[in-house]
């Protein structure tokens, strides 16, 4: 009996949480835990008195509970826009197309990296940004392949080194790189950044890459 | 009266005329809270820090005795205290507010019956025409000092025990025949037990030898059976120190009934309270002594009890040494006056 | 405990295998499921932090670890503030105990604590009577860890 | 995504229970608990097994307090490798500065609105 309204309990929080939430939101307030934690509180005293819950044995439940949920729906709070690509980029295999900042360069050379990089056994969905001096490859490891990740980096970067000599290569397995490079990729196709402004996010992040190291 | 090696016979018979017995929050959601006279609602007590608290307590306590006893507190000759803060402070600045000439004493938990043996011994010896005595403990000014911050998130084993929020004071003043009250007829005074346990979380397996050593010495010293009192009621051993006196009590040839062999650390909680294995403190024998065992004499659900209050003398610098934990007990039997013996 | 037995009487032995019989077990398969469950959960939602960080600031999976522990320790200012933490404590042990989040409740019960002696001498004084071992043994150790390290490097071993 | 949170679930709560068996079975203190995991952090990093771990695991490595250890170790071979011996004193808290500075800012912020509630 007490399980069940345990659960009860942390199930109506819950639902509390995201209707309190869902409002946040809908005035424009940030989601911020300072916002919601007097509310929580309230919720919370306002079920304890309804359950004739004394401060006890199962309130750190509730309490933890509670916390867990608000912490999630945090996580998940700025999803109320139309979902984009970039969104879900860490979520799901994305394969974005490969982007040139310079519509001199030829395509087909970034679409042969891009093929090259894929053929890796440990490596799935791969961003490739081609800019005026420096390539940019960003890629997802194969989660039990992570233990390696630095290994594998390097052995990209080698292998792509020798086959392109002329080029200048960044290779990154972070997911911040690849959640931007998809970003920027986002950007070129809806003509919101000029070559220029291309060009220079792409520095960004390549400087990005390098502090990593 | 001495008598044997180290008990008094008390043969004025000193009445405990009235007591007063204040708690906390905790022990209000406890299975004794109507046996307490004054329950605070809050651990602060509208004070400012755990230490005032503590001091509030003692204090209204000892008002609360004063007023039952319909005395005012320059009648009262002696104060015998204390409590488990370092230097006993909440102890002595009650006895600052109160004006009465006072005893500080320290016996970790076993305090509240030192003062009780001690009172009983002066009043006896017509030392004194009233004294209090009492002991008194907080739950967070204790825990703040012997373990970790209150709201540190460490696990409690389940040896571990909780020390109660409260103070208990009783007036003891000489016998006067026509009046129903409880007396003292008997005080043993323990030794220092050193059985090399050093657990700090597990107190209740540490002081069992000592409880047991005073109550064998209790029967010995006044030549009596097990069967005389109708209860045996230890300080804070909790459950672990309660099943292991038992066992060791049988082990000395005391053969007690279950029912007769009770702990003031398990009577004043609930089961399902989150207590580990017990209630513990100084003010634990004190409150529960005070206040429900009292009254069920008063009652005459038992005639003659023996209270046998457990203390670990160990502090926080000692444990951290590494070193063992001495244990204390010192027992006081009580009955009704008018009871034959 | 196991360094004094030696210099005990058999009285003592005696009466410590007594005692044991009675002493109440620490349920060491339960409290390892709870520890388990509580301390991936914290992990968890340290994932999600610093997901959350990647997704809207400008850092990496690198060095999103400091503004997630950060983050992780507010978030256990407010539970220890609110008096939560120490229930979170005895249900989940190390769960909560070993994370982050146990290392700032060490911090911050002990501040809030003694804040009754004062800022200086009570709050200034006794905010790292907990965690102090951590951080001192954390560096030294780590003082050691590198040192040979780097003198190995130094000397062409590694 | 979502392995991620599996494994940060996973061994996290796995470092967790070695911290557990250490207060059960081993009856340390939290405070030698804490201190000998933070050590085990610091060793494993020597051996440079604590980063393809934080690579695997994420805050599942980087939020229990093994990974305090590593980063300390981190700041000093980095500080090391640029200036030499004299570094592994001078880089020490370059890397794990966040996590002692929220605990003095949040805690001395703590004491300022928070009573201990008991």
């Amino acid at each position: 009996m007490l399980k069940f309204s345990v659960v009860f309990a942390a199930l109506l929080i819950g639902a509390e949480g995201v209707r309190l939430l869902r409002f946040l939101v809908n005035q424009r307030k940030i989601c911020s835990p300072v916002i919601i934690l007097p509310y929580y509180e309230k919720t919370i005293k306002v079920i304890d008195k309804s359950m004739g819950i004394r401060k006890g044995k199962h309130m750190k439940i509730i309490y933890f509970l509670t916390f867990c949920i608000s912490a999630l729906l945090l996580a998940a709070c700025n999803q109320n826009q139309p979902v984009k690509d970039s969104q879900l980029a860490l979520m799901k295999t994305t394969n974005p197309s490969p982007i040139v900042t310079n519509h001199a360069t030829r395509k087909s050379d970034v679409d042969e990296i891009k093929k090259e990089v894929s053929e890796v056994p440990e490596i799935y969905d791969v961003a490739v940004v081609k800019g005026d001096k420096d390539t940019l490859v960003a890629y997802k490891v194969k989660h039990l392949h992570r233990f390696k990740m630095k290994k594998i980096e390097s052995n990209v970067n080698k292998q792509l080194e020798e086959q392109y000599p002329k080029e200048n290569f960044t290779v990154s397995s972070d997911y911040k790189v690849f959640l931007e490079a998809v970003r920027l990729n986002e950007h070129m196709k809806s003509h919101r950044y000029s070559h220029s402004k291309a060009e220079s996010r792409l520095k960004e992040l390549v400087k990005m890459t390098e502090d990593l190291k | 009266m001495l008598k044997g090696q180290q008990s008094w016979v008390f043969e004025n018979r000193p009445m405990i005329t009235a007591t007063g017995v204040t708690g906390g929050p905790f022990e209000a959601n406890g299975n004794l809270a109507d046996d307490f006279d004054l329950l605070y609602e809050d651990l602060w007590m509208g004070k400012e820090s755990y230490e005032k608290a503590h001091r509030l307590l003692l204090e209204e306590a000892i008002k609360v005795a004063l007023e039952k006893g319909k005395i005012q507190k320059e009648q009262v000759q002696f104060l015998f205290a204390g409590d488990l803060i370092n230097q006993i402070t909440p102890t002595s600045f009650a006895a600052r507010t109160m004006q009465i000439p006072y005893f500080g004493l320290f016996g970790a938990c076993s305090t509240s019956m030192e003062g009780l043996a001690l009172s009983s011994f002066v009043v006896n010896y017509k030392g004194a025409d009233y004294v209090l005595t009492g002991a008194s403990s907080h739950n967070s000014a204790v825990e703040k000092q012997f373990r970790y911050p209150t709201e540190y998130g460490g696990q409690k084993p389940p040896t571990a025990q909780w020390t109660i929020t409260g103070a208990g004071v009783a007036l003891v003043e000489p016998n006067k025949p026509d009046k129903q009250y409880p007396i003292t007829t008997s005080a043993t005074i323990g030794k220092v037990i050193d059985m090399g346990l050093s657990d700090p979380f597990n107190m209740g397996g540490a002081m069992a030898p000592a409880a047991v050593d005073t109550i064998v010495a209790h029967f010995r010293d006044l030549k009596l059976d097990p069967s005389y009192y109708d209860l045996i009621v230890t300080g804070d051993l909790g459950r672990v120190g309660h099943e292991t006196a038992f066992e060791l009590l049988g082990k000395n040839g005391l053969k007690l009934e279950r029912g007769q062999f009770k702990d003031c650390g398990l009577l004043i909680y609930k089961e399902d309270q989150p207590v580990q294995a017990g209630g513990s403190g100084a003010g634990c024998s004190a409150t529960v002594l005070y206040g429900h065992l009292l009254n069920e004499l008063k009652k005459g659900t038992y005639k003659r009890i023996l209270v046998v209050a457990t203390g670990a003398l160990l502090s926080p610098l000692s444990f951290q040494q590494k070193e063992s934990i001495p244990c204390i007990a010192h027992a006081v039997a009580i009955e009704m006056n008018g009871e034959k013996r | 405990m196991a360094s004094n037995q030696k210099n005990m009487t058999p009285q003592q032995k005696n009466y410590q295998t007594l005692q044991q019989k009675h002493e109440l077990k620490r349920p060491v398969l339960k409290n390892c499921v709870k520890a388990f469950l509580v301390g991936g959960l914290i992990c968890m939602i340290g994932q999600a932090v610093s997901y959350f960080y990647i997704y809207n600031f400008n850092f990496t999976e690198q060095s999103v670890g400091n503004p997630t522990v950060a983050t992780m320790v507010f978030f256990s200012m407010l539970l220890t503030g609110f008096g939560v933490y120490d229930h979170i404590g005895q249900f989940a042990g190390a769960g909560s105990a070993v994370p982050v989040t146990g290392f700032g409740n060490s911090v911050i019960s002990a501040a809030i604590e003694h804040r009754t002696e004062g800022f200086v001498l009570g709050v200034g004084g006794n905010m790292f009577k907990l965690a102090g071992a951590v951080i001192l043994f954390g560096v030294f150790s780590a003082f050691v860890v590198a040192l040979i390290k780097t003198l190995l490097v130094m000397w062409g071993v590694l | 995504m979502l392995a991620m949170f599996f494994w940060a679930f996973v061994i996290g709560g796995l470092i967790c229970v070695v911290g557990q068996l250490l207060f059960d079975v081993a009856k340390l203190t939290p405070g030698h608990t804490m201190s000998l995991l933070v050590v085990i952090g610091a060793v494993l990093d020597g051996f440079g097994l604590y980063e393809p771990l934080v690579d695997f695991a994420g805050a599942g490595a980087t939020i229990p307090i093994t990974s305090f250890g590593n980063s300390l170790v981190h700041g000093a071979l980095q500080d090391a490798k640029a200036h030499g011996i004299i570094g592994v004193l001078t880089g020490m808290f370059q890397v794990t500065s966040s996590g002692i500075s929220a605990a003095i800012i949040f805690g001395f912020i703590g004491a300022l609105i928070f009573k201990p509630k008991g």
